[in-house]
């Protein structure tokens, strides 16, 4: 396990890297719009109606922002947390911890194209 | 002279023979305005306890010796100003180390760490004396010299906090002089080092913290290093992949 | 008092002859100063997993039809999830923050022959994808094209 | 029991020299091992701390005949005219090797490697890596060591004692700093490469670990100390810590300038001729300590000192060539020398003494060498040319090896139970001395006393009755030294004890300088006496050899190597 961690860490880092730079980027639109300025009336709520999401989403690039958005701040969230326990003592536990994060967001990543997929 | 003002020192002591663990001793040093943490250490020594342990020897800030704790934050006490620091200056061992005496602290684990990145440049083929000197631009030699101004002197080691964690990880100092390396014209171990790299404990480790490049009194900023030699590993790797392994061995 | 570090930090693979007092995490570790801020750093990646999975379940429920959808925005707009979302704003802010503050010095000098631009630059150009990207997808999201 | 570990060739010092021999020696053989055995970790050494550069012929309008003048001249004569060729021509050498080893030397544009100008030298020859020149040495050195598993590094060992039987050395005995107790270190050659000892003085760009102990272990072995009388004095030291100011200041253009802010070196007579800033450091410290006594200098709370001026040569060019000095000052002096004058004045730096060996580095001790400024090979004769120190640290650390191993080939292991027991009288000494209560003398004052009264005897100007007194002085705190208390009694890490067993080593070197320098009878280079200020060829061109007797140094003369270059008067 701890081998194969190894192994595929600068792939992994690679993930981490893109969620915390693209991630962030495309997060922060959709937050301001989908997370508070709909739900909070900023924003028209009929801009999030479904026809209108699902043409949206559904296109190639739609397609492609919304996987962006499942899969990359899943790779940034469990890389930084597998962080976090490592310096709250965790070092030895590290595989395992780590293991089960990276588990959490392969599952995620797959999900996500699942549900791109669907649109 | 100058102005003198007692200040009162807290430092650490440990003694392994006497002491299950470490205790403190308080000293009152009438210092001089224009001292530093060191001078004021040395003054104790002299003075008023002989049996205080502590490296040190240049007192310029260039042999690396005299890291230590001081107010909590990894310092190199001969380059620190007493002026910086209020009435009561306490002073400890570097952080992350295991403590052998007083002030002093394990330095073998990182020699072994340095040693793990092959700090030495790695030809195929060497080049003879006879041949003179390689050439290499001014452009070439500023692209690793930051990272070869390292003095060893521990601080960036006592302020990570993955160091402190995980016993593996090869940690700031040493993989800045291994990347040092890497980065050098004159070398050609790049991908050798690179695998070590990717290997336990190494570059990817690291959580970017910044706190080594934080303390480090020489600039070296070993948290770019390593956070650069992330992506070049990852590259090299990239690349082996694509090609077959050639030129190595 | 600093806590402990792990009983290994920094120990040599063979121990040194004399007994020695355990290694300690630096002072002030977690919660004071500048690592106060990283641990934050670090902390964000809990908002970031849970914010995959939620805009994973939101897709998911886009792709099962129009009530699915309808759920999602109900959910949406309930002042627990606007608070939570809120948070996800601000940590994203300072993740942006504080990584393009490091980003540049993580570029190697040169990748090949080819050197990257100067930090300031390249701080520049991050910032303004950022905005750039932020203020597209807002537009395009509330509703101003389409 | 005293722990033993054996190899071929035993080196006492990990500076400059201890390295390159190291790695001569292993190079030389690939079935060896070498024992590098030091009191701190190599990279702490005080190589560390030098700054300007290391000279070798490098430049097409340059030649080897130039560079050996030079260092002829600037030793006054006194220097061996067969080690000057040899090291001459070795220099480019040498350095070339280090530039492959990864040293980041300063570049031209076109890619090779920049030179600079140096006190004494007629021509730009001065290789540099900034103004922080030793220490990327030392750590180009150390860490191109690390790639040889063949160089076992003993860290944190103090050597104390040469192991001897049957006339010939068969290793060293250390005080393991770490665990308390003595270790041996037997090897059928052993290589004393333990730097300087300039802390025999109270104003020194020298370290803490700067205590002469290499020439005290051979000295008490019964091998002379050569030249001892000869202390470099530095023109340009901080006043307060003594922390050096390059002479690359002067090699890039700067100015010394006294109260009324004139160039005195060029205003006033002082033998530097056109050469200026750029004369050598006797000739240079003497002319400062005259400006003083014509009442020219500043006066601070830390004594007298005259202005270093780099203001004129602009930001850029400092922070390009001189980045380190520029923090010194700064850190150290207060002042930005982009905007303002370096407050300096001279101070102790270097000894151009040290254990006496041939050009192959022997004493005259079989099996014992010595390399680097411990030893006295007389390349620097009366005075050290900047610059050439570090490279025959090089130069001589590397012949060392060589020849240490090539007599290790040829010597048997001699008789272990004998070195072993000259061990174990060492621990039960070592073992006396630690946390000594007896007797009411503090090592510090003690220190104190030394360091007076080698400055008021044995300083820039000398005379017959001073230097007596110092003699007397020291003999007298020798005595006290058996009254010495120590407070600390544990083994672990117990640095009163090393600072003791230096403070006895300095004591040792302290009497061999003060006899030395009251032997000579006349002036040359780094010594004047102003009760016979002028240099005498007829009686005085010999080194002074001083051997250890238990009824106090002993002086005799040894002939000088002259050649090619007759002695005349030193003139710039
Ligand atoms: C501030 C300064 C600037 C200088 N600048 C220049 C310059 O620009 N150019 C130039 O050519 N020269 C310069 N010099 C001189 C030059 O640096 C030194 O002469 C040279 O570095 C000496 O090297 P070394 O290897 O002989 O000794 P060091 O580097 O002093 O090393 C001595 C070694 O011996 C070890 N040791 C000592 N005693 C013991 C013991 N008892 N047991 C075990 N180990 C022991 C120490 O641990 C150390 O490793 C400068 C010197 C100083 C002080
Ligand atoms: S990188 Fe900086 S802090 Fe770390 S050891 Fe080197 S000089 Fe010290
Ligand atoms: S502090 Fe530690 S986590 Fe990385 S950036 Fe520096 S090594
Ligand atoms: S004493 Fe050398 S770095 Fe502080």
């Amino acid at each position: 396990m701890k081998q194969l961690l190894i192994v595929l860490e600068p792939v992994i880092w690679f993930m981490f890297g893109q969620g915390i730079m693209i991630g962030t980027i495309l997060l922060t639109g959709w937050l301001i719009v989908v997370g508070v300025g709909v739900p909070m009336g900023i924003f028209p709520a009929d801009a999030l109606a479904y026809e209108r999401m699902h043409m949206l989403g559904s296109n190639v690039i739609g397609r492609v922002v919304l996987l962006g958005l499942i899969v990359l701040p899943l790779w940034k969230g469990a890389h930084h947390l597998r962080s976090l326990a490592v310096d709250f003592g965790g070092g030895d536990r590290d595989a395992i911890v780590g293991s089960l994060l990276y588990l959490i967001a392969i599952v995620g990543s797959l999900l996500g194209i699942v549900a791109v997929i669907r649109l | 002279m100058s102005d003198v003002q007692i200040k009162k020192f807290v430092v650490t002591r440990f003694d392994p023979d006497k002491d299950e663990v470490p205790r403190t001793d308080t000293f009152e040093v009438p210092c001089q305005s224009d001292w530093m943490v060191l001078d004021a250490l040395n003054f104790i020594k002299d003075q008023l306890d002989g049996s205080l342990s502590y490296r040190w020897s240049c007192r310029m800030a260039v042999c690396g010796s005299c890291g230590m704790n001081v107010d909590g934050a990894p310092t190199l006490t001969c380059k620190s100003p007493l002026s910086s620091y209020g009435d009561t200056v306490e002073v400890t061992p570097l952080s992350n180390f295991p403590v052998i005496r007083d002030l002093v602290v394990e330095l073998d684990g990182f020699m072994e760490k340095l040693k793990a990145v092959k700090p030495w440049i790695i030809r195929a083929k060497e080049k003879a004396v006879e041949e003179g000197p390689y050439r290499q631009s001014p452009e070439e030699l500023e692209d690793f010299k930051q990272f070869s101004l390292c003095i060893n002197c521990m601080l960036c080691y006592a302020a990570c906090p993955v160091v402190g964690n995980e016993p593996d990880f090869i940690g700031p100092a040493a993989i800045a002089l291994g990347y040092r390396y890497n980065l050098d014209s004159r070398d050609e171990g790049a991908s050798e080092r690179n695998a070590i790299f990717r290997g336990e404990g190494s570059v990817y480790s690291c959580s970017f913290a910044n706190e080594c490049s934080e303390v480090c009194p020489e600039n070296v900023d070993p948290a770019a290093a390593i956070n650069q030699a992330k992506l070049s590993g990852l590259v090299d790797w990239a690349a082996s992949l694509v090609l077959p392994r050639g030129g190595k061995d | 008092m600093a806590r402990a570090a792990h009983p290994q930090a920094m120990q040599p693979k063979k121990p040194g002859t004399t007994r020695t007092a355990p290694p300690k995490m630096p002072d002030g570790f977690p919660g004071k100063g500048r690592y106060r801020t990283y641990v934050a750093f670090e902390t964000t990646g809990l908002i970031y997993l849970l914010m995959g999975f939620i805009i994973l379940r939101a897709i998911w429920q886009l792709g099962a039809g129009e009530a699915g959808w309808n759920g999602v925005m109900d959910a949406y707009r309930n002042p627990i999830m606007i608070g939570f979302h809120v948070l996800a704003l601000v940590g994203v802010i300072f993740v942006g923050v504080r990584f393009f503050w490091l980003f540049p010095k993580a570029q190697p000098p040169r990748i090949g022959p080819v050197r990257p631009p100067p930090a300031a630059i390249l701080k520049g150009m991050l910032y303004s994808v950022w905005i750039g990207t932020t203020l597209v997808m807002t537009w395009v999201l509330a509703g101003g094209a389409f | 029991m005293v722990e033993t570990h054996r190899h071929d060739v035993v080196i006492v010092g990990g500076g400059a020299a201890g390295l390159r021999a190291a790695i001569a020696a292993v190079e030389a053989d690939p079935n060896i091992t070498v024992a590098l055995v030091s009191k701190v970790y190599p990279m702490r050494s005080h190589t560390v701390s030098a700054e300007g550069g290391a000279a070798a012929v490098t430049r097409e309008d340059d030649s080897f005949e130039m560079h050996g003048y030079d260092t002829v001249k600037g030793s006054d004569f006194l220097g061996d005219q067969d080690v000057i060729e040899y090291f001459v021509e070795q220099a480019p050498k040498e350095l070339t090797l280090l530039e492959h080893w990864g040293c980041p030397w300063s570049r031209n544009e076109d890619g090779s490697v920049a030179t600079r100008a140096f006190g004494g030298m007629s021509i730009k020859r001065t290789w540099y890596a900034a103004d922080k020149v030793g220490f990327h040495m030392l750590h180009a050195l150390f860490q191109h060591s690390m790639r040889f598993d063949r160089i076992v590094r003993y860290d944190e060992q103090f050597v104390t004692r040469l192991l001897i039987d049957d006339g010939q050395v068969r290793g060293v005995v250390a005080l393991d700093i770490r665990q308390g107790t003595m270790r041996a270190f037997l090897g059928r050659s052993v290589i004393l490469c333990t730097g300087g000892g300039g802390k025999i003085f109270p104003f020194t760009t020298n370290g803490n670990i700067k205590t002469g102990d290499g020439m005290a272990l051979a000295y008490r072995a019964g091998v002379a100390l050569k030249d001892m009388e000869f202390v470099q004095y530095h023109p340009t030291g901080l006043p307060g810590t003594g922390i050096l100011i390059t002479e690359a200041t002067r090699g890039e253009g700067a100015y010394l300038k006294n109260k009324d802010g004139e160039r005195f070196l060029v205003t006033r007579d002082y033998g530097v001729g056109s050469k200026a800033e750029l004369g050598p450091r006797d000739l240079i410290s003497r002319a400062m300590v005259q400006e003083f006594e014509a009442g020219r200098g500043f006066s601070g709370s830390y004594g007298e000192y005259l202005h270093l001026d780099l203001t004129h040569l602009g930001e850029e060019k400092i922070n390009q060539r001189l980045p380190m000095v520029r923090e010194l000052a700064k850190v150290y002096g207060g002042v930005d020398p982009v905007y303002e004058p370096i407050p300096v004045r001279p101070v102790v730096h270097y000894m151009m003494g040290g254990v006496d060996t041939d050009i192959d580095t022997a004493t005259q001790l079989p099996g014992l060498y010595a390399a680097g400024e411990t030893a006295c090979v007389s390349l620097n004769g009366a005075n050290r040319l900047g610059s050439n120190s570090l490279t025959e640290c090089l130069v001589f650390g590397a012949r060392s090896g060589e020849q240490a191993l090539q007599f290790s080939k040829g010597a048997d292991d001699g008789n272990e139970r004998a070195v072993r027991a000259q061990a174990e009288e060492e621990q039960a000494r070592i073992d006396q001395l630690r946390g000594k209560v007896k007797g009411g003398e503090k090592l510090a004052r003690l220190r104190v006393d030394m360091n007076k009264t080698l400055e008021s005897g044995c300083g820039v100007y000398r005379q017959e009755d001073s230097m007596q007194q110092t003699v007397r002085d020291i003999a007298q705190i020798k005595g006290r030294f058996a009254d010495l208390a120590l407070e600390d009694k544990s083994k672990v890490f117990n640095t009163e004890l090393v600072s003791a067993l230096e403070l006895h080593n300095m004591l040792e070197i302290a009497e061999v300088v003060a006899n030395s320098a009251a032997s000579r009878k006349e002036s040359r280079g780094a010594h004047t006496r102003r009760d016979a200020p002028t240099r005498d060829d007829q009686n005085c061109l010999y080194h002074t050899l001083c051997f250890f007797d238990p009824a106090g140094p002993r002086i005799e003369k040894k002939d000088v190597t002259l050649g090619t270059w007759v002695p005349e008067e030193r003139k710039y």
